[in-house]
């Protein structure tokens, strides 16, 4: 499976474990990533905000760029950053919607020699194209390490899946790929309430109170649940609650020590990829107490009994995977 | 049968005529197909204009008094106007005209050049063709003139029609060619004064049942996904055609060919022309295919149900002329529409 | 030129249509044209003088043909047919020109609505030309009905036309009748107790000599047409023999098989492998559920065998067909509730103290798996508080656009038995707008306002259990915005309650399929008339009550069902239906046996005969859209007062002045 | 093909139970229109035969409008999904006559759309006007005579010259 890759300015720099571990898995997972050549920032969230055809304008030279690029290729760009993401199926969209707009943006484009015609490059994020185009089987064939006992709290943060357009590949409000995805691994899911949550983005440049205690929230529950790690898929959610959970612990006189992954990373370990190919050790909270777990056997004591108390009312019945 | 006096040879034989006008030449040979039959028609009639197979002129026939010609066969379709000249003297001179074959009933494959223009077809023939090298752009003119004068020659019509569309005939034998024993019964039937259907444009020598209905092959519901080009599958012996997904047109032809065709499980292209009661052929196809095609239910969304249906309907390649292959110039629309400059306007991907 | 003589008569209807349209002009044009022998204007066409007017031309002019050119055939149609039948002139010799409403109403252009209106009446008289007398269709009635759906409905449809003297089928597929209803506690906004005015009724029905009950059984198949259906139903084996069984119970109270009850208890309680779904049902004899008997599963235990005193179970029974003629159907089928899985951030089968509607209809009644204790799901503990949210796959772009009718009214009636049950439980409803439009429900809002329910405005954002502050620990925390007062709340309880809203059968397209008739969008039956004709269906003699036709409380369930039941009364006491005689016809001379219209059918009303090789319209069974007319390659099939020709004229009519009438010298 | 402004003409077949119905609305409702559909009522656009609407095209309609139910609303289940398999094979037909493509259109609207109704109508009179007269006997059947055909060829053979003379500068 040949995409054309967009990894973003974040992998570049502070998530370099996310495109590191991203490559390190790629290859078990027969995924031929290929960058794209000459690409240019998404223009994250600020760019919109201030002026709407120049900020279209720089997301849509990358998706024309992918398309003159992408011979041999099925004509989808994988980003594996939620900002990317949402930015270039945006972009997108609006200009199929909007003939107006598409022909703005290919005016900008022409003085750089480029055209878009919109619709020609669908736009995947890494989580949507492991779980489905590589899918759960096939990923479960390349466990060698699984991840038994690890408490996991699969964190999607609010961007990823509310495009809330086409192509949606997960439920808006309480997706559950990464859940499968973490479970194929053999690690334990807990059921993460805040899960679409969000980190505070760039709240913590902006209020840096709001954001501490959005970010706090999430430590709490994720607490609360006893998750040995919070798993993302985001550069920005990893970075606010990695880079900021210390300034979190001074202002409210917690102690939580949760280290937060990408998702990716998780993969490459069960996969029995050296923690180093995979960028652990690069984050804040040190991984290795929690990631001491990882190789253990299954624990068998924990599993509920059929019926706890005769009295008990029964529990709904969840509609099994793949129904519905 | 009678005004013997005033018949040209006078030898008490009932006259017989045959013309063609724009035409490959197939219903002459259909009618020389009768076998030893053509003895027979010697001897029942006297032969005054063939010029296929005899020395007439067109001049004799001018001499014929009004209405002499007991019995005109006219094939071929009204492609110039010597085609025209000729149905209306061949009029003048016939008790009983009968449009002969398809091109003259319907136009037939001369009529499918409707969906072009004169110009366009000189284009094609005089000019834009790898096997012609015509650097003086020297197309026929219909008039030269030359030092002893002026030469006239046909002029070449932008608009094909069928003998009726032309004169009143009285009746149509159908068929691309007639298949040759309904020739012979439709002679016979006249050398022996059996009595014939009121005259009009009546079709006689044909059945008045679809090809279906003489068609062996085995026929259930019909539901069809897609359809196929005939060299696309094999079909499957002993099943109609069209539920394998080729488009016979048997389902909207006039019967009497004895379904030759797709008895060998070549699909009935339509030769035999439209059925009584049917103003137009191609649109009947076009309501019997599209009915059966089973793609879209009332569940679908309104955009995808358009999507999918629009597939479904892009394989069938070429419907005007897979529809009107015979009955072009008798179909409701007639022709293509050009622009003033006569070049075909509007016409999609197909036929570019 | 024909023979016909055509009289036009064109209506001023006051203005309405003389304002717009210059209508003397549009008469005296038209008594020009071809066929026509008389054309007038009139002030009222429609009025008695109008209507005498065309009759005394019908009869001193002699006119065979009569085009009134007037109001919407949907408006004044059958009263000019009745003017040319009571002149001697079959009624279908007439044909409308509809000026008012898609002419003269829509624009003010004179010139072009007059210029318009002759264009109407000219395709008008072209075709009425080609029409032919047609005679209504006599169809008798077979006195049997059959009622599809034992609910509250299919009982009150079915004693209605039992009671009237006629026999009923009435088919249920659970193994009793009941339906929703019987579920339920309490009904809004009287409280009366639902069993109590439901079971004498199912009860009734049990006992009706009119009535044959065949529960546990399901449709398989529908032929024919009005007045003459052939049902043929399958009943599903029960594996107890009804004619020794007395109904005792002893068997269930034997059964070691127990296996949580889905249908009836929707999961909240048990029953066992042979079962009634509840004490008072009807038919009293129990079904043994294979999916959880010892014996079916396992091959031994018999238990219920053993302790038989009739000896009626029977393991070895077989599902049985059944082959029913009735003439009329009404279909009672019901609703499905949402199911409130679909939204998973309202946490229902995640968070364990999240209830849907019925599960708390179950707990609240009495008879239920906790004896009518509210609790949470551990069994013991009662609520301290409770939230309600309303409009749970309801009012929702994402799920049903539409207003589920009902859920207001039963969530106001749990504030109410909480309040009533546990009166320190505080209660609080989570609503978008409060609904109570029915008799006496506005009164019962009141009611549970002033017994301290708090009302929250606002959609429910999520139901969590991860607490932020302190007060929210170990509870079910609502996060909504308060719509009131422009803020987000949360409110942490002890229980939430979804109140889940209605919908569609999930098997109505099929059943729909069944009986040759449409669904709407969200899969409810479509009635023949949204207002006028909300019981019948276009397949004529199947008729629609309760809450297949879309969300429904009981007194408009029971409404319909009353009025479904007097239309097929109204029917059976005809004894014989006059049909139109819009129809299709093949002619078999013209018949090539290609068998293309042979599935194009919606109502399987086409045969085709194997031996002449010809096919056939049964013409009761046929509707008239006419599908097949337009399909056949042969022209072969005709459809009544829709002929090409008549079309084809029409055409060439309302072209009269873009034709060119020079003939076709094509070149 | 002509400048000057004229009237279109519209054959409007209208299923009896959806569209004529909303046609009627329109009316009641007082919505204005353009006054250039003539209506044809028949109980379901599965009874429009294609040749209807080419006869309507034949006899001097400059388009046609098809009106139904909204799919998997028919009153005869799906007599309107009928109608759309042949409208589309015929559209695909009728472009390869030189029909344009707006000449004929289908839309759907229920018995409560009368506003989707007067706006299709509305819509195709301006598309129509754009395109100029249809008016087949006239422009298609008797506009190209032999007279034509003859001064056709003459072009075709000027234009050819003219290329050439083209290619030889070069």
């Amino acid at each position: 499976m040949k995409y054309s890759y967009y990894p973003g300015c974040s992998l570049e720099r502070q998530a370099s474990a996310y495109h590191q571990s991203t490559m390190a898995v790629a290859r078990p997972l027969n995924i031929d990533l290929v960058e794209l050549e000459d690409w240019n920032c998404c223009g994250a969230i600020e760019y919109i905000a201030v002026d709407l055809l120049p900020a279209y304008a720089l997301i849509s030279r990358n998706l024309a760029l992918a398309a003159n690029q992408n011979g041999g290729g099925n004509h989808q760009i994988v980003a594996p950053c939620s900002a990317c993401y949402l930015n270039l199926s945006k972009a997108d969209k609006y200009m199929s919607d909007s003939p107006e707009l598409a022909a703005k943006v290919n005016t900008a484009l022409a003085a750089g020699g480029l055209s878009y015609t919109p619709g020609t490059i669908r736009t995947r994020h890494l989580l949507d194209v492991i779980v489905n185009d590589v899918g759960l089987d096939a990923i479960k064939e390349r466990v060698t390490n699984a991840l038994y006992n690890l408490r996991v709290a699969p964190y999607y943060g609010c961007v990823v899946v509310r495009p809330g357009f086409d192509h949606q590949f997960d439920d808006t409000e309480y997706p559950t790929s990464m859940d499968k995805l973490m479970r194929v691994l053999g690690a334990t899911v807990i059921d993460f309430p805040l899960k679409s949550h969000c980190c505070g983005g760039h709240m913590t440049q902006i209020s840096q109170d709001v954001a501490l205690e959005l970010i706090r929230r999430l430590l709490k529950n994720a607490s609360d649940y006893d998750a040995d790690v919070i798993v993302t898929l985001c550069p920005m959610c990893q970075l606010n609650l990695d880079a900021y959970q210390d300034s979190v612990n001074k202002q409210f006189g917690t102690d939580y020590h949760i280290p937060i992954l990408y998702f990716t990373q998780l993969v490459g370990l069960a996969f029995g990829l050296p923690a180093t190919e995979l960028g652990i050790g690069k984050e804040f909270v040190d991984a290795r107490p929690a990631l001491a777990k990882v190789g253990a056997t299954p624990d068998v004591t924990d599993i509920p009994a059929s019926r706890r108390d005769k009295k008990a009312l029964p529990m709904p019945r969840m509609t099994r995977e793949g129904e519905r | 049968m009678t005004n013997k006096e005033t018949s040209p040879a006078g030898n008490g034989k009932p006259k017989l005529a045959i013309y063609w006008a724009a035409s490959c030449g197939g219903c002459e040979i259909a009618i020389l197909n009768i076998g030893d039959k053509i003895l027979a028609v010697d001897e029942a009639f006297e032969i005054v204009f063939w010029p296929c197979a005899a020395d007439f002129k067109y001049e004799d026939v001018r001499n014929y008094p009004d209405h002499s010609i007991d019995l005109c066969l006219f094939n071929g379709a009204i492609r110039s106007s010597e085609n025209e000249e000729m149905a209306h003297l061949l009029r003048q001179k016939s008790k009983v005209l009968v449009a002969f074959g398809s091109c003259a009933q319907e136009g037939c494959i001369p009529g499918l050049s409707n969906l072009t223009s004169a110009s366009d077809t000189f284009r094609a023939i005089y000019m834009d063709n790898p096997s012609i090298d015509n650097p003086a752009a020297t197309l026929p003119q219909t008039v030269t003139t030359v030092p002893e004068g002026e030469l006239h020659i046909p002029v070449f019509y932008n608009t094909v029609r069928s003998l009726d569309q032309v004169v009143p005939v009285e009746y149509v034998i159908p068929g691309c060619p007639p298949e040759p024993p309904q020739i012979w019964a439709v002679l016979e039937a006249i050398v022996t004064g059996a009595p014939l259907p009121a005259p009009g444009s009546t079709v006689i020598g044909a059945s008045h049942l679809a090809v279906c209905h003489e068609c062996p092959l085995e026929k259930h519901e019909k539901t069809i996904e897609r359809f196929y080009r005939p060299y696309e599958i094999t079909p499957e012996p002993g099943l109609c055609l069209l539920e394998q997904g080729l488009m016979c047109m048997g389902i909207a032809t006039r019967g009497g060919c004895g379904a030759l065709c797709p008895r060998v499980g070549m699909r009935c292209e339509g030769c035999y022309g439209l059925l009584d009661g049917v103003e137009d052929q191609g649109a009947n196809m076009i309501s019997a295919i599209a009915s059966v095609v089973n793609v879209g239910k009332p569940g679908d969304d309104e955009a995808e149900l358009e999507r999918r249906i629009g597939v479904a309907m892009d394989s069938i390649v070429d419907p005007a002329g897979t529809f009107y292959r015979f009955n072009m110039a008798h179909s409701l629309l007639h022709r293509v529409k050009t622009g003033n400059n006569g070049d075909v306007q509007n016409r999609g991907s197909e036929t570019a | 030129m024909s023979e016909e003589r055509v009289g036009v008569y064109v209506c001023h209807c006051g203005t309405n249509i003389a304002k717009t349209v210059d209508v003397q002009d549009v008469a005296t044009w038209a008594a020009g044209q071809p066929h026509v022998t008389v054309a007038r204007d009139y002030k009222f066409m429609c009025s008695s003088l109008g209507q005498e007017m065309v009759e005394q031309d019908i009869q001193e002019q002699g006119l065979t043909r009569v085009v009134v050119a007037a109001c919407s055939p949907h408006m004044h149609e059958k009263t000019f047919q009745g003017a040319c039948e009571r002149a001697g002139l079959n009624r279908f010799m007439f044909e409308m020109a509809n000026i008012r409403e898609l002419n003269s109403w829509t624009t003010k252009d004179r010139e072009s609505a007059t210029q318009k209106a002759k264009s109407m009446v000219r395709g008008a008289v072209e075709r009425v030309v080609h029409h032919r007398p047609l005679d209504m269709l006599p169809v008798p009635i077979n006195p049997n009905t059959l009622i599809v759906g034992g609910g509250i409905a299919g009982i009150t449809a079915a004693l209605d036309i039992a009671n009237a003297g006629y026999h009923v089928y009435l088919v249920e597929r659970e193994p009793s009748i009941g339906g929703h209803m019987a579920q339920v506690d309490k009904t809004f906004p009287t409280l009366d107790c639902a069993a109590c005015i439901l079971t004498p009724r199912m009860v009734d029905v049990g006992q009706h000599p009119n009535i044959t009950l065949l529960s546990y059984s399901e449709l398989e198949q529908v032929d024919g047409h009005v007045g003459n259906f052939t049902v043929r139903v399958r009943k599903k084996a029960r594996f107890v023999n009804e004619a020794l069984c007395t109904g005792c119970g002893d068997c269930i109270e034997k059964c070691p098989g127990k296996t949580l009850d889905e249908v009836f208890e929707v999961g909240l309680g048990y029953r066992k492998a042979v079962y009634k779904p509840f004490p008072q049902a009807v038919p009293k004899y129990p079904v043994i559920d294979t999916e959880s008997c010892i014996f079916f599963q396992r091959g031994k235990c018999k238990a219920c065998e053993l302790v038989c005193p009739t000896h009626a179970i029977d393991f070895t029974q077989k599902d049985e067909y059944l082959q029913l003629q009735v003439g009329n159907i009404i279909l009672a089928t019901g609703y499905d509730l949402f199911d409130a899985r679909t939204i998973p951030q309202y946490g229902y089968g995640r968070l364990a103290n999240v209830f849907t509607s019925m599960e708390f209809e179950r707990m609240v009644n009495a008879a239920g798996p906790t004896d009518g204790q509210i609790v949470l799901r551990d069994g013991v503990t009662p609520p301290k508080s409770v939230g309600i949210i309303h409009c749970v796959g309801s009012r929702d772009k994402h799920y049903h656009e539409y207003c589920s009718r009902v859920c207001c009214m039963y969530s106001l009636k749990f504030a109410h038995l909480i309040h009533e049950r546990l009166p320190d439980t505080e209660v609080y409803n989570f609503y978008i707008d409060i609904r109570a439009s029915g008799k006496r429900y506005e009164e019962f809002y009141h009611r549970v306002l002033e017994e301290g329910t708090h009302f929250i405005r606002g959609r429910v954002a999520e139901v969590t259990d991860a607490a932020r502050m302190p007060g929210e620990e170990g509870k079910l925390i609502i996060q909504a915005e308060d719509t009131l007062i422009g803020k987000q709340r949360r409110i942490p309880v002890d229980m939430v309650i979804l109140s889940t809203g209605v919908q569609s059968r999930h098997d109505s397209h099929e059943v729909a399929q069944l009986f040759g008739m449409g669904c709407d969008f969200n899969g409810y039956f479509i009635e023949r008339h949204p207002k006028l004709d909300p019981v019948l269906t276009m397949s004529d003699g199947v008729f629609i009550a309760g809450a297949c036709q879309g969300p429904m409380a009981i007194p408009e369930t029971v409404a319909q069902a009353g009025s479904a039941a007097s239309q097929v009364i109204s029917l059976i006491s005809q004894g014989t239906l006059m049909m139109e005689p819009i129809r299709a016809r093949i002619n078999p001379d013209k018949c090539s046996g290609c068998r293309i219209c042979n599935n194009l059918c919606p109502y399987h009303a086409i045969t085709f005969h194997a031996d002449r090789k010809v096919s056939e319209v049964i013409t009761a069974m046929c509707q008239g859209c006419g599908a097949c007319v337009s399909a056949c390659p042969s022209s072969a099939i005709t459809g009544a007062h829709f002929t090409a020709q008549q079309v084809m004229s029409q055409i060439e009519g309302i072209l009269w002045d873009v034709r060119e009438t020079i003939p076709l010298m094509a070149r | 093909m002509t400048s000057e402004p004229y009237t279109p003409v519209i054959v409007g077949f209208l299923c009896n139970w959806c569209s004529y119905r909303a046609a009627d609305l329109a009316g009641t409702a007082r919505l204005t229109y353009a006054p250039t559909m003539r209506p044809i009522r028949v109980m379901c656009t599965a009874r429009v035969e294609p040749q209807f609407v080419i006869k309507a095209l034949r006899e001097g309609a400059d388009g046609v409008l098809i009106a139904g139910c909204h799919p998997g609303e028919c009153h005869y289940v799906e007599g309107n999904i009928k109608a759309l398999r042949r409208y589309t094979l015929l559209k695909q037909m009728l472009r390869q006559f030189g029909i344009e493509e707006e000449r004929v259109q289908i839309v759907w609207a229920a018995a409560s759309e009368s506003k989707v109704l007067a706006d299709a109508v509305d819509q195709m009179t301006l598309t129509l006007q754009a395109l100029g007269p249809l008016r087949w006997r006239q422009t298609v059947l008797n506009g190209h005579g032999a007279e034509q055909a003859v001064r056709e060829s003459a072009d075709v053979r000027r234009a050819a010259l003219a290329a050439q003379e083209v290619e030889g500068e070069r």
